[in-house]
């Protein structure tokens, strides 16, 4: 409750300061340290809390540790991430402030998103995490190709919330109550069809938002064409926010179904698996081919969802830190370059060994290599699945498509490495840059040789 | 046939075909009036089951404000009918195809759910005193929060909304 | 000594360290300095620990810290000390030494020198750590470890296209061959909840859990695909004679004392495992009996003196598998460590011949090399003694006690398996008379140039020679002896070795069967190279020149046939079978990935229409399909 | 009145609307059609919220409409920024991003 208010607080105080300080620079190293104050709301309210879950304002929000917990990681993860592209933020656009305050806001949607209890909490914090998405993907007013993706991510977002709320509505309908513990389904032994549906459309409205295929045709084009360090947001911290709602609604809320949606849900599951690996291999811009892969991790994190055990839970915040930590790592580098096509990164080892040494561990940790953080990611999520013990043959299938990933990804690889070439950069890489991407890489190092870490918070 | 079946299926009827004038005119400003008949049914429907507050809210809110804003943007815009493009008829066959095969699969899922009668006997839960002490006893959460909902749409409309100097990329 | 085991992969990690920090900056022979200490260090660390382990004759567990514990689910971070894992260190640690000195000097003129030694390092980390872990997990992050150091290796020269392309090529079969050993890990972890090594052999020798046979094999195959994979079996072996793109110290590596190897030990390990899955036991005789012979026959054919080296490699492990697949799990070690003994003096020997012909490394150019360069000669020769098995060499105790196991398992199988040593008799002897004897074909630079290599890279052939000839004595044959020291020292680990029991005038017939014909395939070989002669036809005018009947005969009956099944073999079965199928599927993917990458038009419109499309089918499959 | 039949009702509105977005180019008017589709859900909630009886779905319609206020403001703030560039508001043209 107090890093909701918190988040709340520091963007209104962000977009005060946009008001009376005019320099960016300034803007941007008071965003940092009221994310620092962020941080730090979240750990004491960590500490201060007791095993048993707390509910809040009639049943609306009900935190419990693996909810602070996660928010601590996220804020952890956001705190990281404005210290690495801060630079890249004050070159966007005019509304520098904003663009911080939005992003407070967004966490604490994700806060909503950790603690709900009501179905809805879950729409408006969905609705919290989205807007300001739509208002970063087109902030770079310049470049038509953001304003672009803004306003297809808005249509699509807007069109996935009436099915997220005719989702809700059904399954009131078939329950009354929108209390997610206090769903109550079974008629004459059988599932009721609104409830189902119900179930359905929300799988479907989520799965939007984490850009499950068929879902997730607008993650290319969004992340593609929103302004680059937006895009490493959106695509982390956010996603791993949705993935805990969509995590919490299904096990908690319809765990004891769970042979109903299963099926449905592994369906999704390979499909995106599939999509996101497969269409990655011929794109020719790495920022593009990292939305594919962020489509392709999706598909590794519903494993997590479909698996509904203790494990998955494990492995879900496991695969969020080591996945957004990697990816914002990635994204970090990438910003630093002028091209974003494969052939940008050409003899960059030659050049910029450092930032080559750094982007080949996020590379390992994203291709799922031991001892990086992915590795233990996938092999946790996969083994909650195998604990479920229907879904081999998906456990299977996502090893092919991991195989196929180490294609698209190692190609940057052979790009910083085998090839020549002189790649051109955007800014100087500072000490201090270097530094923050040295930390980042020990900390998916440090996933890979000693998980534990993570989840010994829970 | 009671009046209150009566009302049911005009107001029924009269939303249907104005949803479907919505879609299927081709003047932008004739969709905008259609759908905001569609609220006045829809609102007509609120009556029905005793939600005053919210059918009053609906006229205000949405068919008075929210519409009158979509109006007010495609004025400005100057769209009319002779530069409104459509879609070629594959496409807009494809549309009405799927949306209507979507619409049948649900609609086949749902038959056979439970059939609940609606209470004729009028009940007071719609009206705006017991409204209000609901949302401020039970939903005062969400209803601050949905401050900080306003308040990043306030940010967006005045990041994206204000013009700005440069377009680097001009129509082609 | 055993406590300290951690330091064994710590001075390789040391070293890979301060190379791979420093390589811009350090000069070169530094580097060749720091990483060459390390694996000496380490090897001195493993000398201890060996002597220690063969005194006690222990297994124990070292315990370092936990790696990952979530529910149910407990893997610690630790080490296996007992007989496989010590002789496996001493194998890796003690041969990556001597390739470590060799390559101070091969790759004194290489400006990534420093780099090179930090790779090396690295390589030989992982793979102390597949070798040392005591459970499946720590052994594939070494699994992974030494594919991705492989990549990294054979791309070391990437200016050349083709070499970057046989090291995305290695790293793709290797991933498709990790594949099977995570879901055989899985497997095991869902089945048993555990990976560790003691617990799990533990379960299978009467535990709590009792699983069908049917789940060991599947198991089994699923951990022999991985083996697939790494040890170059078929389908997945094509990977190898293409790696030999990296420089020649880290062939002798892959091929003698790390990464191939790996795949043998990994199922010496899980020997308790294989003991009761009959079917895949099998399933390992076969593929290591058909890659030995579909690989020898290859090599009889090549002209480039890494590649004939490389075909023999995976024919030696197809030997081992086949081992191991007729249960004789300790003989299979013994193979790889006399193979790692005279492999790694081949490709060292190769290298010299490499290193003195100015990189030149077809051996149609080359020939009477023995002259100019006695030690690489003498060398490569006892390798080559070694490899074809002549009695008194290190090869010819191992292989024999191959081929006696198999004989004991099936006398078919065995006559196969003779094929293929009397396959490798013939084309190593060739690449040796081709090489260094009759008359010096290349140009005349070349032959100005030849010279003797410097004594860091002569040093560890004369070592490796010597070890090719007195490393087979540990074993020797029943018939000779009762008391079979290899055996001995394994027995803590290998429960059931030499289930064969044959007569020893059975043994002693078979040995001297083997001899004989190797003995004969080698004169075959010395007529067949006398008088190179490298043209596709041989007309009616060369027959009437050639004055040795007996030649013709031999190229009748044996070379022609011999050389007809490798081209057949080389075109048919590798390049568009297996090569095919592999590089097919590579096809498909990008295929597939071009026209579903189409989908995403652009249009919000389309993006929409496709998600009601989704809808429509989820709803249509749980509602009409699942209820 | 059984439930069914505002059931029946808004999901035939909640298809009209999706048609809609399907059907047309105006980047405004699938704006609208998503507005139906909200409208659709707004009436199957109150209809519920009969049925059961309870205040609480019409407290949630209250926050849908207040959902949708924000959404249409960003919404046509952005429209407006993209008619600015372009002068269009066909969402054909918006292809740069694709593939």
């Amino acid at each position: 409750m107090k890093a909701i208010i918190a988040s709340t607080v520091f963007g209104v105080i962000l977009m005060f300061t946009g008001l009376m300080v005019k320099e960016k620079r300034s803007v941007g190293t008071v965003a940092i340290l009221l994310l620092a104050l962020l941080l730090g709301v979240n750990i004491w309210e960590l500490s201060a809390a007791g095993n048993q879950p707390q509910t809040y304002f009639n049943n609306m929000l009900r935190i419990d540790r693996y909810g602070l917990w996660f928010n601590t990681l996220m804020t952890g993860c956001t705190l990281l991430y404005a210290m690495l592209v801060n630079k890249d933020i004050q070159r966007v656009g005019a509304h520098v402030a904003e663009y911080f305050a939005l992003i407070c806001f967004i966490l604490c949607g994700i806060y909503l998103l950790s603690s709900y209890n009501s179905m809805l909490m879950l729409f408006l914090g969905i609705e919290i995490l989205s807007i300001p998405q739509y208002i970063l993907a087109g902030s770079d007013k310049r470049n038509l190709k953001s304003s672009e993706a803004s306003l297809k991510y808005l249509l699509m977002g807007s069109f996935s919330t009436g099915i997220l709320l005719m989702g809700i509505t059904l399954l009131y309908g078939a329950t009354g109550t929108f209390n997610i513990i206090g769903f109550t389904f079974l008629q004459d032994d059988l599932l009721s069809p609104t409830a189902l549906a119900g179930i359905i459309f929300l799988m479907i409205a989520l799965g939007f938002k984490v850009s499950a295929a068929p879902m997730h045709m607008w993650t290319p084009d969004v992340y593609d064409g929103a302004p680059t360090p937006f895009t490493a947001f959106m695509a982390t911290v956010v996603k791993a926010g949705i993935f805990v709602a969509f995590m919490k609604l299904f096990s908690v809320g319809f765990g004891a179904l769970s042979n109903h949606w299963m099926l449905v849900l592994a369906i999704v599951t390979a499909a995106t698996l599939l999509v996101g690996n497969i269409t990655a291999v011929f794109q020719q811009s790495v920022k593009r081919m990292l939305a594919y892969s962020s489509i392709a991790q999706a598909g590794f994190m519903l494993f997590a969802i479909l698996a509904v055990n203790a494990t998955a839970w494990q492995g879900m915040i496991v695969y969020a830190v080591a996945y957004s930590v990697a990816t914002i790592g990635l994204f970090a580098v990438l910003l630093k370059l002028k091209d974003y096509t494969y052939d940008g990164f050409n003899g960059l080892a030659k050049k910029q060994p450092l930032l080559a040494g750094v982007t080949a561990i996020f590379i390992f940790s994203l291709a799922g290599i031991p001892l990086t953080g992915g590795f233990m990611a996938k092999y946790m999520v996969l083994q909650a699945a195998l604990e479920q013990g229907q879904l081999m043959w998906l456990v299977i299938f996502a090893l092919l498509m991991a195989a196929v990933s180490a294609y698209y990804y190692f190609r940057v690889i052979i790009a910083m490495y085998f090839k020549q070439g002189n790649p051109e950069l955007n800014s100087e890489v500072t000490g201090s840059d270097k530094l923050l991407l040295i930390v980042t890489g020990i900390i998916v190092l440090i996933l890979g040789i000693a998980p534990q870490v993570v989840i010994a918070g829970i | 046939m009671s009046t209150y079946e009566i009302l049911f299926w005009f107001l029924t009827v009269m939303a249907l075909s104005c949803a479907l004038g919505v879609i299927l005119s081709r003047n932008p400003v004739n969709s905008v009036l259609f759908l905001i008949a569609t609220f006045f049914a829809i609102s007509g429907h609120y009556v029905l089951m005793n939600a005053q507050f919210l059918a009053i809210v609906n006229i205000i809110v949405y068919a008075g404000a929210i519409m009158v804003l979509f109006l007010f943007v495609i004025m400005l815009m100057n769209l009319n009918a002779d530069t409104e493009p459509q879609k070629n008829r594959l496409v807009q066959f494809a549309g009405v195809i799927s949306g209507g095969a979507l619409f049948l699969v649900v609609l086949a899922a749902l038959r056979t759910s439970s059939v609940n009668m609606l209470e004729q006997s009028p009940t007071d839960i719609g009206l705006i005193k017991n409204l209000g002490k609901t949302l401020f006893t039970q939903f005062v959460l969400p209803f601050e929060i949905s401050s900080v909902l306003f308040l990043s749409a306030m940010i967006g409309a005045v990041v994206i909304g204000k013009k700005e100097e440069a377009v680097s990329e001009v129509k082609q | 000594m055993t406590n300290l085991v951690w330091l064994v992969p710590l001075f390789p990690l040391i070293g890979f360290l301060i190379n791979g920090i420093g390589w811009r900056k350090m000069p070169k022979g530094a580097g060749g300095v720091i990483g060459s200490l390390a694996i000496l260090a380490s090897f001195a660390v493993s000398l201890g620990i060996f002597f220690e382990v063969k005194s006690s004759g222990t297994s124990t567990v070292v315990h370092l810290f936990d790696f990952i514990q979530s529910g149910n689910l407990y893997i610690p971070f630790a080490f296996q000390v007992d007989a496989l894992s010590s002789l496996f260190l001493l194998i890796i640690t003690g041969i990556g030494f001597l390739i470590h000195v060799y390559s101070t000097s091969y790759m004194h003129d290489d400006e990534g020198m420093v780099k090179y030694f930090a790779y090396l390092n690295l390589f030989v980390f992982s793979m102390l750590l597949l070798v040392l872990g005591a459970n499946y997990l720590i052994m594939f992050i070494g699994w992974e470890g030494v594919g991705l150091c492989s990549y990294l290796l054979i791309g070391f020269w990437f200016k050349n296209r083709d070499y970057t392309n046989a090291a995305k090529k290695a790293f793709v079969m290797n991933r498709i061959g990790d594949l099977g050993f995570l879901v055989g890990m899985l497997l095991i972890l869902f089945n048993y909840g555990t990976l560790s090594y003691n617990e799990f052999f533990g379960q299978l020798n009467g535990g709590t859990v009792q699983l069908s046979s049917n789940m060991h094999n599947w198991i089994a195959i699923c951990l022999f695909i991985g083996a697939m994979g790494k040890s170059a079996q078929i389908p997945l072996y094509t990977w190898l004679p293409d790696a030999m793109a990296g420089p020649t110290p880290v062939s002798a590596l892959i091929h003698a004392a790390t990464m191939v190897t790996a795949g043998i030990y990994m199922i010496a390990r899980s020997n308790a495992l294989y003991s009761l899955a009959p079917m895949a036991l099998n399933l390992v005789a076969v593929i290591g009996l058909a890659t030995a012979i579909l690989a020898a026959s290859i090599a009889i054919r090549q002209y480039d003196i890494k590649k004939v080296l490389a075909y023999s490699t995976v024919s030696q492990l197809g030997f081992m598998f086949l081992a191991l697949g007729v249960g004789a799990y300790t003989t299979a070690v013994f193979h790889v460590m006399t193979h790692a003994f005279f492999k790694a003096l081949m490709f060292l020997g190769s290298g010299s011949v490499i290193h003195a012909m100015g990189g030149e490394q077809d051996i149609r150019s080359m020939g009477g090399l023995g002259k100019k360069m006695k030690i690489t000669s003498i060398t490569f020769l006892i390798g080559c003694l070694a490899i074809a098995g002549i009695p008194g060499f290190s090869g010819f105790f191992s292989k024999d006690e191959i081929l006696a196991a198999t004989y004991a398992h099936s006398p078919v199988m065995y006559y196969l398996a003779l094929g293929a040593a009397l396959m490798t008799a013939f084309y190593m002897f060739r690449l040796y008379f081709l090489t260094f004897t009759g008359s010096f074909r290349g140009t005349h630079d070349q032959e100005h140039h030849l010279h003797e290599s410097p004594a860091a890279m002569t040093i560890p052939l004369i070592v490796l020679a010597i070890m090719s000839v007195i490393g087979g004595y540990v074993g020797l044959p029943a018939v000779i002896s009762e008391h079979h020291a290899f055996n001995t020292y394994l027995a803590p680990v290998v429960a059931n070795f030499g289930h064969h029991h044959l007569e020893h005038s059975t043994e002693w017939m078979l040995m001297g069967l083997s001899t004989g014909l190797v003995i004969i395939m080698i004169i075959v070989a010395y007529n067949a190279t006398k008088k190179p002669n490298f043209k596709e036809n041989t007309g009616l005018a060369k027959v009437l020149e050639n004055k040795w009947y007996v030649d013709e005969l031999y190229d009748a009956i044996i070379v022609r046939p011999l050389l007809a099944l490798s081209s057949a073999l080389d075109r048919f079965v590798e390049k568009m079978g297996i090569d095919g199928v592999v590089n097919g599927v590579g096809k498909t993917v990008r295929w597939g990935s071009d026209r579903v990458r189409l989908l995403q038009t652009g249009q919000v419109g389309f993006y929409i229409f496709m998600m009601v499309i989704g809808m429509t089918l989820l709803f249509t499959i749980s509602f009409f399909w699942v209820q | 009145m059984p439930i069914q039949y505002y059931l029946f009702l808004s999901l035939a509105l909640f298809c009209i609307g999706i048609m809609g977005t399907l059907m047309r180019r105006n980047a405004i008017i699938v704006f609208m059609c998503i507005e139906l589709m909200l409208n659709a859900v707004n009436l199957l909630m109150v209809a519920f919220s009969k049925m059961y009886n309870d205040a609480s779905a019409q407290i949630f319609v209250f926050f849908i409409m207040v959902v949708a206020a924000a959404e249409v403001a960003v919404g046509l703030a952005v429209i407006v920024m993209m008619y600015r560039k372009v002068h269009s508001v066909d969402i054909n043209i918006l292809n740069r991003l694709k593939h």
